[in-house]
This record gives structure tokens, C-alpha cells and sequence, in this order.
């Protein structure tokens, strides 16, 4: 069961939860970024591409589902305006045995900070700037190949 | 074309039709062509190390051939999550 | 942060979200073990050695926070009788960089399940056992050392 | 002593106090010495390489020495999470 939305709406954890582990799985692993509420950002906005951002991330859960027993993988990317302690993405990973759905999960989030086309800009008071992308993310997306 | 992020702020706009001459085969040539039209995709197009492309929504480097694309995408590396 | 509850209550799995959420991290990991829904067990019985329980949680989150840069870890354990679907363990860990908390909420959980005094019962129909230990768990557990 | 899950189903009690001679130093010579007072511990505690101990709550191998220890537990191992 893959589920993927990228959608303006506030995301709600509890509901989000409620829905991957509505699959039964006696495992449900979480990853949950929200916005930072310690580094002075007042707004953080996502731009993304419409259709290939949803496309990127169902190949990246198929990827997963290929790769690990699962039994549903879920995965919500907020976009717009958002504000401290807001969440930015939820991604959820149900499965027979912990293992698989811990490594699905960190797999998802890795791939996703690389591959799927989301831009994050800050405003920080009057500034605005678009974050740049961290040299770790790649190495974290790259340690999931072969 | 499509652009996002800062490479769309730079532009001016999100979208834009063209139509390149036939040997602009490439999203490189491509990015040369628009490059030569206007100098204000010159100065967005400057540092092409740090522009990604998708052709028909798929990504791709930027030396990947245009083929008979409908939808080519300029933008910078992504940074969701 | 470090916070290690273990009780008969019903956990709530959004309230548990936010506690750990409420530190302001920007990424948030989290592991809920349920009850399986579909392998015919009715009643899950905990039972755990009070005191000893505590204090062995306690020192896996303690170790977690010495080997990871961490915000907050959260570990709630349920004890008694509950039924398919219920939630036996919340894992939590909050950190700066989601690699730090994914990778202590997967050495929280494989630890617990080989070091904390927790004994499992499963009642199908009239009949009960006890669950046998995994060789799968001690080897889990094991790829944390050192 | 504590016992707990089928240990403390096979001997029957959550709890008892005893008084081991002077020369039962360690959690296994414990375990002998209780297994020679009743056959309901002997049964219970049949399968020695199937228990595990804590010494004053701190887990211990079965070789652990008793020293002054005030409360020994006796149990499988755990199976929690």
C-alpha cells in the first residue's frame, strides 16, 4: 500500500500515523521534519513541481517496497508557506519486522532530500534565501545505492 | 520551459514557450541558446554547475539529449524534506 | 531530554508525538511496536520486573544521548493486557540532523528488545505462551557494539 | 528472590525469601541449591542455558557472584518491545 500526497495543508501527525498503521503491521517506523523553531526562520517556503514531485516520490516508494518487506509506506510533503513547528514531511513505513521498516524509512527520507524536486527558501525577518543543498545529503542519499 | 526556484525568480517568469533552432539537441545547447537570446538568461543561466534539468518531467543530466521534448525544466539542486 | 514511562495506560500515540515534538527539533524519529491484527493472538500480556525496567531504559537513552547529538528521546512502554491493534512501545528520539535520530530510534528499539525486563504472553483462543526470544533480536541488538 | 514470566508460572510464586548456606557464592550455585530443596524449582529451573539473573536489578551472567546481594531475580530471557 503505497500512499504519497504533496499538498498546501497543514499536516496532522496523529492522522497521518493513524492511516499507516491502519495496515495492521505490528512495526510502523516514522520520519517527521518540521520547522525549526531555533534558527530565527519566520517563514519557510516549498516550491515544487507539480506532477514530476509526485511521480519522483511513488517510484521512490516502489523502490522501497522492492527492497524490503513492507506492508504500506506512506509519504506526505507539505508545499506553500509554513511556520515554526510546522510539519514539512511525514514519511511512514509499516512492516512485519522492525528492521525493514527502520531502514525503509531512513532510506525514503535520504532519497527524498536528493531526488524529488522540492525547493525550500527562508525569511528571516525582511531576508529571503533559498537554503542550499548540504554535501551530507548526498553522501546519506548515496549510502543507499547498489 | 519550465524554471523553479531561484533560477525562476531570476527569469522572471515560471514558464515560457521556445522554439530552438534544430541543432540544440541537448538540455546544455539549450541552456547556450537561451543564454545568447537575453542577458537576463544569461545571468541566471551563469554558473550551469549548479543548474539540474528534467526532460518531460524526467530527470536527467544536462548533456541528455532534448529528443522530441515537450516540457524541458531548468532549476536548482533540490533541497525538500 | 530523556523521558521513560512505563505503565497499564493505553498509549496514545499523538501525545507522545508532540511530547517529543515539543522540543523544537527539526526532525523527529519515531518506532511504535502494535499488537499484530493478523496472526490470531487475542490478548498480548506484559509483564516486566518494576524498578529494573526503569532503570535499564534509562540507561539505553543515556547511551543514546552519549553516542548521538540528541534533543530529546522518549521511550513508553506499556505493561498488562492489550489487544490487536494497541500500541506496546513508543520509541521517540528528536535531533538537529535526522541521521542522528533515526539511527538512535533503530539502536533504542533493538537494544529494548534484548535488554529491557519485559516478558511477552500471547492468548489465542484458550490457549496461552510465552513468546520465545528471536535469534534475529540478539543479532540486532548486537551490530551497536562497540 | 524474584521470578517472573513461566519461571515464576513453574515455581509457583512471584516472590520468596531464602537463606542459602554460606559457601552458595554465585547466581548458578543459588540456583543448584534451590533445585535441591523442591522439585517444583528443579523443574522449573530445568533447563538452565533457558534462564537468565539479576543481582540487586543489575543483570548478571549465571558465574556472577552472590556477594551481599539482598534480591536475586530468576527469569527467560526477555522478549519485550
Amino acid at each position: 500500500m503505497i500512499a504519497v500526497t504533496v499538498s498546501t495543508a497543514v499536516i496532522d501527525q496523529g492522522a497521518e500515523f493513524e492511516a499507516i498503521a491502519a495496515t495492521g503491521a505490528g512495526g510502523i517506523a516514522t520520519f517527521v521534519g518540521l520547522v525549526r523553531s531555533d534558527d530565527g526562520v519566520a517563514i519557510l517556503s516549498l516550491e515544487h513541481y507539480p506532477g514530476a514531485t509526485e511521480a519522483a516520490l511513488i517510484t521512490l516508494c516502489e523502490q522501497a517496497a522492492a527492497r524490503w518487506d513492507l506492508i504500506g509506506v506512506r509519504v506526505t510533503h507539505r508545499v506553500g508557506d509554513m511556520r515554526p513547528g510546522e510539519i514539512v514531511v511525514f514519511v511512514g513505513t509499516a512492516a512485519r519486522h522492525r528492521g525493514a521498516a527502520l531502514e525503509a524509512c531512513a532510506f525514503l527520507i535520504d532519497r527524498l532530500k536528493t531526488e524529488a524536486p522540492f525547493w525550500k527558501k527562508e525569511t528571516r525577518g525582511d531576508e529571503t534565501s533559498w537554503v542550499e543543498p548540504r554535501d551530507s545529503d548526498d553522501a546519506a542519499a548515496a549510502r543507499w545505492k547498489g | 520551459m519550465l524554471y523553479f526556484a531561484w533560477v525562476r525568480e531570476r527569469i522572471g517568469q515560471a514558464a515560457e514557450t521556445v522554439s530552438p533552432p534544430t541543432d540544440v539537441t541537448t538540455v546544455r545547447a539549450l541552456i547556450d541558446w537561451l543564454a545568447a537570446q537575453s542577458t537576463v538568461h544569461a545571468a541566471a543561466f551563469e554558473n550551469r554547475d549548479r543548474l539540474r534539468a528534467a526532460v518531460d518531467q524526467l530527470f536527467v543530466p544536462l548533456d541528455a539529449p532534448l529528443g522530441s521534448a515537450r516540457e524541458v525544466a531548468i532549476f536548482p539542486p533540490v533541497t525538500g524534506g
